[in-house]
């Protein structure tokens, strides 16, 4: 129970620091930081409210999120190939 | 022990059948549905057939013709082939293949086909409402989905509802196979029809959401303009090309794999050998699941997009050409020193490596970037994906329907037959679509009402095959539904398969098995 | 080896084209073959006993990497030939393709509009396109290119004509009830005749007063306008414009039926807003004027419609 | 694994957890889409992007992050407490966690009201008169805040469900799957949202 409210604190903590360093015109760095944050926030709420960590019979399946994430990055990354070099 | 046609449970009649659970009364209510709709898809590719029969308006006009080509590709792409097999034969034969009762969601099972209907019924009520039958064929490109008067919104929200149906089926069928297999059932002794649903269920639930969330946008589009692919409001009308492709590509494999599979199953048991080169077989499915994914933007080599990307998608299409040729080159062997009996379901199995062979060689063409320049929405294209859909996956499902019927109904068909109908059917489809690959190198572009002079004798010739076609599907369909109340009472096993649903009763029983049984050996081994 | 790469682009595709056919022939001959001999020789009744066979990994490893080879010089060939058709030479003549529903046009560097493509005989053309509202597509099969037309952007092709003679232009991408229609013509010319005909329309252009065609006249024929409507009295996709004017019509108005007198505003009002108030009967599909024609080519066009007895 | 006919006696929790997130991944992809299309016109028209999220109200958006994280903690304290036999206290962990979605919507569609009164709606004509990344800009934040709302609203409904369940002992400490899973939704659509607030209120 603990944990939980743990994990909660350092999300709103995360959350204020992801708020606080941006419109600071660090350009790119900006982004990719906010986008690191969430990338954490998210895997706090995965592994610790939705229990991937405790997933024990079918521990594949804490691959799939990383999983889709890499086919988005695909989908993503090819449709940059078009767009970017149009 | 009653079969499943005898045990009714809550419900009578009727009512026990729409609200069943049973994954092999589901499995037959999609086949009811859907071959009813690829009956519509049927007589509106003759209607086609029949106005391009000669230049010039000839039985109804260009509005008329757009609508129902588009509603043709509508109904055999979303209502019938996608659907096709997942949901019909992978239903029905992939628990029992695997030693299960039932599918892992029996309930979510049948909330599948509800929503299949519900989709379906939506595409329909779109004809008689709004502005009427959708007219911008079945990939909906903007802009002129969003500048066309006609009732495009219920339409597209008609084919958002089925992809949700088959999400759902494909989280059914990786779920069923994961954790359902009988003891013993390694992954190397699954039937390879169970690879080939197990990869397409992969493909339905990861691209079909993209293509979900691409009409939905199309919708608000429509509904409140929100402006992201309208080009007058600054959106990239290739955009929508590039999202609608990442599903609609793949979903091509979602139509092939599972088809694969069925030739994969009836090829060893009418040459009474196992199969030639498993693995190779099961991974090159995982393999066409997965580069297959990628490859989506050869649909736009002269849409715009940059030529870096077009040469890159281009090398990867060319990479999924290998795995598909692996498994023609595995099946061909599989009849190497056999014991064949050209039996109905392997006539058919070997018509389908023979047209889809075609299909897929007339696809290397198109990958090909510079050919494709030329190609490009062509009746050449039209010509290479009904060698590839119809000539594969159609072909697999009459074989399929030759091979299970027994099974499925517990009675056999006309043997005789089948071997009259299988000769329309080949000279009919080659007759219909072989000159469409000569139009299509001759300039003939698809979707056009009329077309020019100089095109007059093929078009003509391919209407001549159009007709030799549909008396190949009366003989043949006609036989199986004949059989289906006169034919003789079939025995458990007529071909002496090797597979789990042989083992059990014609047609299963209710709970398939007695007792779960033990699997000790492969799929294929007949000694 | 394949010849002719960097040659006329309907040599280019064909090579390839041929380079691929014979490849894929000799495959589909291949498997069938030995799938029909096979079927012959292992039938039941001569073969009456199957041999297991699971399996052999150097076949397995065989027909991976033979196919792997044949396709990647396909792809390789395509690319080059691709670049070929995309590397547009020094010196070609620039001409700017408008696509609309439905008909073409094209305008050369003089600021001449035409709807049939005219050009010099061996001279690359460099084509830039564009669409007024929906997806077209240029094709020319006897050059065998083809270019996506999309709204909102420039694309574009090179193409050179070997032969003098007349070619089929068609629209390649869908683009609604008469995109079976929307062709035109290529006329290939020599140079000289070519060069002939340009300096000549360029100076009528220049006397903005064209021999023989009054100006509305062409505006029509410009705007694409006699795509969907007649000036003779047959009903198209739109309605005719014979007679028009001054004529009582049925409308819808936002569903509404209602009656109007055809006059000037009308018409003015049906260039600019066309769906607002559309003749009963007709598909409500026309294209906006606003912004595409200036406001003296408007007064013209009205001016040529109240005139069309 | 043995699948035991009647599935009242015998569950497969294995099985519909694994289905649970396949659900999950697909939804991952229906959002995917749009956050392709959203780094595309992000990279073609950054500085309107820039300038359009300005005009966020991005207090607000902080505030909604940390009421659906909120939500999100009730959530998992709500299935620890129902695994612990304590279903009231479940219930109450559940019940704050449908209030705290439903401020989280109030809050949007206090925030969406406020757009409106400025003309700043799809297809509105001061909208589209601005430049065409910020018409983009605005489309996507419609589209993507309006189905992550939409997600926010189904969620709720099936909450709204387990706190019957719970109340009619349908789901208890033995039988506590259905509210995993409720709750792995209702996780996923939190994650979600820690996405769309840095892209659409943080980028200035």
């Amino acid at each position: 129970m603990n944990t939980y409210i743990y994990i909660w604190v350092s999300l709103v903590m995360l959350t204020g620091l992801s708020v606080s360093t941006a419109g600071r015109n660090w350009g790119r760095w900006g982004l990719t930081l906010a986008l690191l944050i969430a990338f954490i926030k998210s895997g706090l709420i995965l592994n610790y409210f939705m229990h991937l960590k405790d997933q024990k019979k079918m521990k594949w399946i804490r691959w799939m999120i990383p999983g889709i994430f890499a086919i988005l990055v695909f989908f993503i990354g090819l449709t940059f190939l078009d767009i970017a070099l149009r | 022990m009653p079969s499943f046609y005898e045990e009714n449970g809550r419900f009578r009649g009727f009512w026990a059948w729409i609200f069943s659970t049973d994954h092999k009364r589901i499995g037959l209510l999609y086949l009811l549905s859907i071959l009813s709709f690829y009956a519509i898809g049927v007589l509106l590719g003759f209607l086609i057939r029949l106005e391009l029969i000669a230049p010039g308006p000839t039985i109804m006009r260009p509005q008329t013709y757009n609508a129902l080509f588009t509603l043709h590709g509508v109904i055999m792409i979303f209502l019938f082939v996608i659907p096709g097999i997942p949901a019909i034969f992978g239903n029905f034969f992939l628990p029992i293949q695997i030693g299960a009762r039932d599918v892992a969601f029996p309930k979510l099972n049948l909330l599948s086909w509800w929503i299949y209907m519900g989709g379906a019924a939506l595409a329909i009520l779109s004809l008689f409402t709004g502005g009427g039958p959708i007219d911008t064929g079945w990939t909906f490109y903007v802009p002129y989905s969003l500048r066309t008067p006609v009732n495009v919104p219920l339409a597209v929200l008609g084919v958002f509802v089925l992809g949700f149906s088959s999400i759902l089926t494909g989280i059914n069928m990786v779920t069923t196979t994961h954790q359902l297999r009988a003891p013993g059932m390694t992954w190397f002794r699954l039937p390879l029809f169970v690879w080939g649903i197990y990869a397409t269920a992969w493909i339905q639930i990861l691209v079909t959401p993209v293509v979900g969330i691409t009409l939905l946008l199309t919708l608000m589009e429509r509904l409140v303009g929100v402006g992201i692919f309208d080009p007058a409001k600054g959106g990239d009308p290739l955009l929508y090309q590039h999202l609608f492709w990442i599903y609609s590509h793949p979903a091509v494999y979602i139509m092939i794999l599972p088809a694969m599979g069925i030739i994969s199953e009836i090829l060893p048991v009418f040459a009474r050998r196992t199969i030639f080169g498993y693995k190779a077989i099961a991974f090159s499915s995982l393999a066409i699941a997965i580069v297959g994914s990628f490859v989506w933007g050869h649909h736009m080599f002269v849409s715009g997009q940059s030529d870096v990307a077009s040469v890159v998608f281009s090398l990867l299409t060319f990479l999924v050409a290998v795995p598909s040729g692996v498994k023609v080159f595995n099946w061909v062997s599989t009849l190497y020193k056999g014991s064949i009996e050209v039996a109905p379901p392997l006539l058919f199995a070997l018509t389908f490596i023979f047209l889809f062979a075609i299909g897929g060689l007339t696809g290397l063409f198109q990958g090909a970037l510079a050919t494709d320049v030329h190609l490009h929405d062509t009746y050449w294209v039209v010509g290479h994906f009904h060698y590839v859909i119809f000539g594969g996956t159609g072909f697999a499902i009459f074989g399929a329907l030759h091979y299970w019927f027994p099974k499925m109904f517990g009675r056999m068909y006309h043997r005789k037959i089948p071997y009259i109908a299988w000769g329309l059917l080949f000279v009919g489809f080659n007759t219909l679509y072989f000159p469409m690959l000569l139009l299509g190198w001759q300039g003939m572009p698809r979707r056009y009402f009329d077309y020019l002079p100089q095109f007059h004798s093929l078009q003509f010739l391919s209407t001549i095959g159009s007709w030799i076609l549909i008396g190949g599907l009366i003989l043949m369909f006609g036989n199986l539904v004949h059989c289906l109340f006169k034919g003789e009472k079939a025995e458990s096993n007529p071909w002496g398969g090797a597979t789990l649903e042989w083992q059990i009763p014609s047609p299963p029983p209710r709970e398939n098995f007695d007792e779960i049984p033990l699997v000790s050996k492969g799929p294929y081994e007949y000694r | 080896m394949i010849r002719g790469l960097t040659g006329l682009s309907d040599e280019i595709v064909q090579n390839i084209f041929l380079y691929i056919a014979v490849i894929s022939v000799s495959i589909l001959v291949l498997i069938t073959f030995l799938m029909i001999y096979f079927t012959f020789r292992y039938h039941r009744r001569r073969n009456p006993h199957p041999e297991d066979i699971h399996g052999n990994l150097w076949l397995e490893i065989l027909w991976t990497v033979i196919p792997t080879l044949l396709v990647l010089s396909m792809f390789y060939y395509g690319w080059t030939g691709f670049h070929a058709l995309k590397k547009v030479p020094e010196g070609a003549l620039k001409v700017k393709i408008t696509a609309r529903t439905w008909s073409w046009l094209f305008e050369y560097e003089n600021g001449l509009k035409e709807t049939e493509l005219t050009i010099p005989i061996e001279k690359p053309i460099h084509l830039q396109l564009t669409s007024q509202d929906v997806i077209h597509s240029f094709y020319v099969p006897a050059f065998r290119v083809k270019q996506d037309a999309v709204p909102g952007m420039t694309t574009s092709l090179w193409f050179r004509a070997r032969d003098l003679g007349t070619y089929d232009v068609l629209c390649a991408e869908y683009c609604g009830q008469q995109h079976a229609y929307m062709l035109t013509k290529v006329r290939v010319l020599s140079e000289e005749e070519f060069y002939r005909w340009y300096e000549e329309k360029g100076k009528e252009l220049q006397m903005k007063k064209p021999v023989g065609v009054p100006l509305g006249e062409r505006l029509f024929q410009e705007k694409g306008c006699m795509a969907c409507h007649s000036v003779d009295g047959t009903p198209r996709v739109g309605p005719t414009l014979k007679g028009l004017f001054g004529k009582t019509i049925v409308v819808m108005t936002e569903g509404k039926e209602r009656q109007l007198k055809v006059d000037e505003d009308y018409l003015r009002k049906s260039l600019l807003e066309p769906n607002a108030d559309v003749v009963k009967g007709f598909p409500p599909i026309m294209p906006s004027q606003k912004g595409v024609s200036t406001e003296e080519d408007i007064t013209e066009l009205v001016r040529y419609m109240k005139e069309l007895k | 694994m043995i699948n035991d006919r009647s599935m009242e006696t015998h569950r497969d929790d294995l099985g519909s957890t694994l289905g649970m997130w396949l659900f999950l991944l697909s939804e991952i992809l229906l959002f995917g889409g749009l956050f392709l299309l959203y780094a595309i016109y992000r990279f073609n028209y950054s500085q309107s992007f820039h300038l359009a999220a300005e005009s966020l109200n991005r207090p607000i958006g902080a505030l909604n992050t940390v009421i659906l994280l909120t939500s999100s903690l009730t959530m998992a304290l709500s299935l620890y407490a129902l695994k612990q036999k304590q279903s009231l206290r479940s219930l109450c962990f559940l019940l704050s966690t449908i209030l705290l979605g439903l401020l989280f919507l109030f809050n949007k569609y206090w925030e969406w009201a406020s757009k409106f009164e400025h003309g700043v709606y799809p297809n509105a004509t001061r909208l589209l008169e601005r430049e065409r990344g910020e018409v983009l800009f605005y489309g996507l934040y419609y589209s993507m805040t309006g189905l992550h709302a939409l997600h926010v609203l189904v969620g709720i409904g099936l909450l709204t469900a387990m706190v019957y369940f719970i109340r009619k002992g349908k789901v208890h400490h033995e039988r506590y799957l259905p509210l995993e899973n409720s709750g792995l939704y209702w996780h996923l659509v939190d994650i979600i949202w820690v996405f769309l607030f840095p892209l659409f209120y943080l980028i200035t």
